[in-house]
């Protein structure tokens, strides 16, 4: 039952790697959407089947074979559905159809073959995804981890012929390799200590253990495993191929760099939270790391112009976000920003997609404005999904980052508290500042400018222009979504306004479900059922009456924060737009230092690619290479070449010859045998 | 006694026959020598109580490959040996790598004779120990080559197989498809 | 009663002969035949010894050396037409060369 | 002189006698029968119905003159003929006639009518007849024409071909009888099936029985398959510069062949001596009926079949026969196993 979840995905990568390029458009596209809604429906059944259960023992395993069994350490392939990945996997499938769905939509300018090999992709990804979040143990886990990997990497060079997207691919594929590299040590350390690497056995067995005081083998699995994650998920100091991902479809950027993957990292740290929990420095670590990444992809954000890149950089702090929430060990609050997170960034990722297929691949918001009156339905779903994101009160994202603000609050960090919140200022404010610059006052650019450097630059014509590219209209006013992507935005939108309602605090009269919900899995799993509950108020959050009052005024602020970020953009961008300039030229150092995002590209080109390439060149290729490798190999073969060219001699050719030299042997043998 | 006369009989015509066959240059006479050999061989098979292996002899050895022989010779038809000294270059292609040859061959012989000189209990007569009908029943001799040495069996059959194929691609001319 | 050293004696006279015609001969027909005389000498030893011993195994290894006989005496002339095709000559020296 | 030597040697001597006979009563035969079947008398001048037309012939080939062509090898010139009769008398050594018999109460124990009884009769008869072909091969060669020369080389070629189907279709047979003995192999087809079917093996093994057949004619190089000596193009084959005695062996062997082959095929096939209405005794009787059959089977096959070409000879030997004969060999063993076991 569970392995249909992610088979079914599987089996449409399948049909569409195999034969897809022989089907029309509409049945490779139905066939992997179709795959997907199926495995969403599995999962909701499944979900459901698990919410029938009792609280304590929510959980269902399903071993399909055994994969490694050396010695006493046998790995299973085994799929294990709880409350956390329970969650995952509705928003995985949920989200994946809807963005399947989309997609049809948005990459119909293919050629039938690139369709095809678009759709296969993103089936592929889906199943390796649902894999990582149903495997029960690390290795299964991690099958799942280097599928979504490979996929990404497929995806974001999905145009391999335009060199920016290959090198993009190149990049994100580079950078994850160094996290899995970190995690693969993670994974080893684990096994050398519990001598398992079965996610429930471990949890049993650091459950039994006393909490790690100091930097102990715990903290260091711990923190490589939580390196991997940042390979993964983009946090400091490997975001960097992230944003350039934003080279691949802009689909696939809602639903890989967005939605699922790249919360891939937060949902491992969830999943192992007994074994991180355990190591305080770590946990420690994963917090400030988090913090640090949400301000600064923030600020970055603010004065980015790529209509994708800002919200990549908004993605990125976002994740910052839930890695604070996980450090501080409110572990339910992160997976709920993940969950809520998933809703208004693939709505907002998918808008800016139509927007951009409304202008034939424009994607530069100085170029864009007053679309408003052009694109209703992206519109108002864009401005419910910025809203959602900013906090708006009453929209998911509200819910959800301001629960992870109060954890960090309430469990007395409050400096990463006023970094969260800083985070979250900055957030309404750029996404003030995108929703303003792009769909109100009046057209910067004739849709004419769009179309010519369209047709200027090829690469993007041939690619991300998808609109009418090709029909005459071009230079006629851009128009709405077609039907298909409208409808997802909707639903999505809807989606946003309402995920929150299932963690809405106890301090607002509702009583967090999602937290009570995921408890079990956040608690080792030796302690009994009596104790979960309170393991899930701990997780949860502990409200004693005392707190609720902090709560709502931190909840005030935090509302305050988003609607003053939406006011200063409104500020800045609507009434005096002159302003922002002047204040780009005032401080123009930090404009400038934000707008190279700190350089960090540069400083890591010369800092690690550099001395790496040249090392590689000056010391492995032209001394190790050429001259131990070569050398060797040469040295054999001219040893070869010699003796050889002694040995010729008796290369008579003459049978005669060879059969006396036989019957010299003989002879001699048998002399030998008889004078013994 | 008679056994004793055939023994002898069947010996030197085996060994004179083998004589002659490298003795003269025509191998014409050669081939025909070598059956007489063979058939000398065969009546030795059977003072030997090995009745199956002298039909054998004969069937395979003297009525198949000497067939064979006596059909290539007739089709080449180079009936006298050519003594042109071809390419001398090489010293250990001298006519003298021969006769060291045939040296050693002579050697081998004092070495098995000296062999069987030292070696003990060769006196005794071939039958004494055991009777005739445990080696020449060709039954058992059938089950044993098909059940104990089924697998060289199986495996010579494919040998003969790629001979086959392989004597086809040798002697096809050039251009021939 | 025959003594085995009799069989053996033939047996021994019958390989020198063979090896003798490998090495005197100057022709690759009489070669082969050489080395067939060769094959049939080891083949009597075999027989001899598994009568004298009681044992079939002798008479069928002889089987089997016959059967590599067979094989060894097709490819062998096969390669003695090839050959002869190209030199009109069966001397062995005269085809001391890889090829031509 | 011991009775009982002196029978078995009266019926080796009878044996032999009969063989040569054979020859000569084959060769008015074939010429009654092809006049037959050509619809003409055929020889009639030479004693009543031309019966004596063998004894002239004979005649006539011993007072011929004996030519030997100029550089024909002198030994194997001479050799190739012996050779060739010496194979094919030598072959029917082990082919018993006749039911033993003690010549109604002559002798106190009986005496098996035939030369001699070995247990691996067939394969002597089998090595024999192989030994025949180095005659035809040895007179070709020894000619020194090319006409001979390519008689010899057909005849090498098609005897090494047939000779392996036709001793696969033996095969077949031993594996029935489960003896090697051809004396034992035609007493094990006693008696009937049903009480009126005779337990011959022709009926268990037809197509065994019709290669046999087929490459026993391809053995003895008769029509349709006589190539060795194709009249329109060899002259006469491998014989044709032979000449009196020496010519006359060849066309002796042939016929010597030709009943080794009948008496052979009635002993594994068609139940040796054993018929109905005759006492064992009398066996001998049926015996000669069958070969008979056998043999006119042959010469009518010689005067109204056509000869094949060359290749047809080989492509149907390699890839009919042969595969047939085996085929037919893998059936019976398995059905052999199957009712034994």
């Amino acid at each position: 039952m569970l392995a249909l979840i992610p088979l079914l995905p599987f089996v449409g990568f399948l049909v569409n790697s195999t034969l897809g390029r022989r089907l029309p458009k509409s049945v490779s596209g139905g066939l992997a959407s179709l795959a997907m809604v199926l495995s969403f429906l599995v999962a909701a059944s499944s979900v459901w089947q698990l919410v029938g259960m009792n609280p304590a023992e929510r959980a269902v395993e399903q071993t399909l074979y055994t994969w490694i069994a050396s010695g006493d350490f046998t790995v299973d392939v085994a799929f294990r559905l709880d409350p956390l990945s329970a969650v995952m996997l509705l928003v995985i499938t949920g989200i994946g159809s809807l963005i399947h769905i989309y997609s049809t939509a948005y990459m119909h300018d293919e050629g039938d073959s690139e369709f095809a090999r678009y759709f296969s992709y993103l089936n592929l990804f889906a199943a390796f995804m649902l894999v990582l979040v149903l495997g029960a143990s690390f290795p299964v886990m991690f099958v799942g981890w280097e599928g979504v990997g490979l996929c990404s990497y497929l995806l974001i060079g999905f145009w391999f012929k335009k060199k920016s997207a290959a090198d993009a691919g190149k990049k994100a594929f580079v950078v994850n390799r160094i996290g899995d590299y970190a995690f693969i040590l993670g994974m080893l350390a684990l096994f050398a200590r519990f001598g398992t690497l079965d996610f429930q056995t471990i949890a049993a067995r650091v459950g039994a253990m006393p909490v790690e005081t100091g930097f102990g083998i715990i903290s260091i699995a711990t923190l490589l495993l939580f390196v991997g994650a940042t390979g993964k998920s983009a946090q400091i100091p490997l975001y960097t191929w992230l944003p350039d991902a934003m080279e691949g479809p802009t689909p696939v950027s809602a639903l890989i760099h967005a939605a699922t993957m790249v919360t891939a990292g937060v949902y491992m740290i969830g999943r192992n939270a007994v074994l991180f929990s355990h190591a305080p420095e770590t946990m420690g670590i994963v917090a400030v790391i988090g913090a640090a990444t949400a301000l600064m992809a923030g600020t970055i954000g603010l004065v980015q112009n790529d209509i994708k890149r800002v919200l990549a950089y908004s993605t990125v702090s976002q994740l910052g976000l839930m890695f604070l929430a996980m450090g501080v060990g409110a572990f339910g609050a992160g997976i709920f920003h993940l969950y809520t997170h998933a809703f208004f960034k693939a709505l907002l990722f998918l808008g800016s997609g139509a927007v951009i297929h409304a202008l034939h691949g424009e994607q530069d918001i100085r170029n864009m404005g007053g679309l408003r009156k052009f694109l209703p339905v992206t519109y108002w779903t864009f401005v419910i999904g910025s809203l959602a994101l900013a906090g708006f009160p009453g929209l998911a994202g509200f819910f959800s980052k301001d629960e992870v603000l109060f954890e960090t609050f309430a469990h007395g960090h409050t400096l990463l508290w006023v970094m969260g919140a800083l985070t979250s200022l900055l957030t309404a404010t750029y996404m003030g500042r995108l929703v303003f610059l792009t769909f109100w006052g009046e057209r910067r650019s004739a849709s004419a400018k769009a179309t010519v450097d369209k047709h200027d630059a090829p690469g993007h014509s041939a690619h991300d222009a998808h609109g009418h590219s090709g029909h005459g209209d071009t230079h006629g006013a851009p128009h709405d979504a077609p039907p298909a992507m409208a409808f997802v935005l909707v639903v999505l939108a809807i989606g946003s306004v309402l995920a929150g309602y299932i963690g809405v605090p106890h301090a607002l009269g509702g009583h967090n479900q999602l937290a009570t919900w995921l408890a079990p899995s956040f608690a080792a799993p030796a302690v009994a059922g009596g104790e979960v509950a309170e393991a899930a108020e701990g997780a949860g959050g502990a409200e004693a009456g005392g707190e609720e009052a902090l709560e709502l005024t931190l909840m005030a602020v935090s509302s305050g924060i988003a609607i003053a970020g939406i006011a200063v953009a409104c500020f800045i961008w609507v009434m005096r737009r002159e302003l922002a300039a002047s204040m780009a030229t005032s401080f123009a150092p930090i404009h400038r230092l934000l707008l190279n995002k700190y350089y960090v590209d540069e400083i890591y080109d010369a800092s690690v690619v550099h001395p790496l390439s040249a090392v590689s060149r000056e010391g492995l290729w032209k001394v190790v290479d050429i001259g131990l490798i070569d050398g060797a190999v040469n040295g054999v073969a001219s040893i070869v070449d010699g003796s050889a060219a002694a040995l010729r001699r008796l290369q008579t050719g003459s049978v005669r010859t060879y059969a006396s030299s036989i019957f010299v042997g003989v002879v001699l043998v048998l002399g030998y045998y008889l004078w013994r | 006694m008679p056994e004793t006369l055939s023994f002898y009989a069947l010996a030197g015509l085996a060994v004179v026959a083998s004589a002659l066959v490298i003795g003269q240059r025509n191998p014409m006479y050669s081939v025909m020598m070598l059956i007489a050999s063979f058939a000398g061989l065969a009546g030795l098979y059977i003072l030997l109580d090995a009745p199956f292996v002298a039909m054998a002899q004969i069937i395979i050895y003297a009525g198949a490959i000497m067939v064979l022989f006596l059909f290539v010779v007739m089709l080449l038809n180079a009936p006298q040996e050519d003594g042109a000294d071809w390419d001398r270059t090489h010293p250990l292609r001298r006519p003298g790598v021969a006769r060291v040859g045939a040296l050693l061959a002579t050697l081998l012989v004092v070495q098995l004779a000296w062999a069987l000189n030292a070696a003990t209990g060769l006196s005794a007569g071939v039958g004494e120990r055991t009777d005739a009908a445990t080696v020449s029943s060709i039954r058992a001799l059938g089950r044993m080559l098909f059940n104990d040495h089924g697998f060289a069996f199986e495996a010579t059959s494919i040998l003969i197989l790629v001979a086959m194929v392989g004597a086809v691609v040798l002697a096809r001319r050039e251009g021939e498809s | 009663m025959i003594p085995l050293s009799h069989y053996l004696i033939v047996s021994v006279l019958l390989f020198a002969i063979g090896s003798a015609g490998v090495f005197l001969r100057r022709n690759l027909i009489t070669i082969l035949l050489s080395v067939e005389i060769m094959l049939n000498a080891v083949n009597l030893s075999f027989v001899a010894f598994g009568r004298a011993a009681g044992d079939l195994n002798g008479q069928i290894i002889t089987f089997f050396v016959m059967t590599v006989a067979a094989a060894e005496a097709a490819v062998g002339l096969a390669l003695v037409i090839a050959l002869f095709r190209h030199r009109e000559s069966l001397n062995p020296d005269a085809f001391t060369s890889l090829k031509w | 002189m011991d009775l009982r030597i002196a029978v078995q040697l009266g019926i080796i001597g009878f044996t032999f006698f009969m063989l040569i006979n054979a020859s000569a009563l084959l060769v008015l035969a074939e010429r009654k029968i092809m006049g037959f079947l050509q619809q003409r008398y055929g020889p009639y001048l030479v004693g009543p119905h031309g019966v004596l037309q063998p004894l002239a012939d004979i005649l006539k080939l011993l007072f011929k003159e004996e030519l030997r062509p100029k550089g024909a090898d002198k030994w194997l010139f001479t050799l190739a003929p012996i050779l060739a009769v010496t194979a094919s008398f030598v072959a029917f050594a082990t082919v018993p006639w006749g039911a033993e018999t003690t010549f109604f109460g002559l002798l106190d124990e009986p005496v098996a009518l035939g030369v001699a009884d070995v247990n691996v009769g067939v394969l002597v008869v089998f090595a024999v007849t192989s030994m025949g072909v180095y005659g035809i091969v040895l007179a070709g060669w020894a000619s020194n024409s090319k006409y001979s020369l390519f008689g010899g080389l057909r005849a090498s070629a098609q005897m090494i071909s047939y000779e392996l189907s036709y001793a696969t279709a033996l095969a077949a047979v031993i594996l029935l009888a489960g003896s090697m003995s051809l004396r034992e192999v035609v007493d094990s087809q006693a008696g009937t099936w049903l009480g009126f079917i005779p337990k011959w093996y022709i009926f268990l093994q037809p197509v065994g029985f019709i290669i046999y057949v087929i490459a026993g004619v391809a053995e003895t190089n008769r029509a349709p398959f006589d190539f060795p000596e194709a009249e329109q193009e060899l002259v006469a084959g491998f014989n044709t510069e032979y000449s009196s005695v020496r010519f006359a062996l060849f066309p002796q062997a042939e016929y010597i062949n030709m009943v080794t082959m009948s008496a052979v095929a009635t002993d594994l096939f068609l139940g040796g001596w054993h018929g109905p209405f005759l006492a064992p005794e009398y066996g001998w009787v049926w015996f000669l009926v069958k070969i008979g059959v056998i043999l006119f089977t042959y010469i009518w096959a010689r005067w109204t079949l056509p000869r094949y070409r060359y290749d047809q000879l080989m492509y149907f030997g390699w890839k009919w026969l042969l595969p047939a004969s085996v085929i037919n060999l893998l059936v019976t063993a398995a059905l052999v196993l199957y009712f034994n076991a």
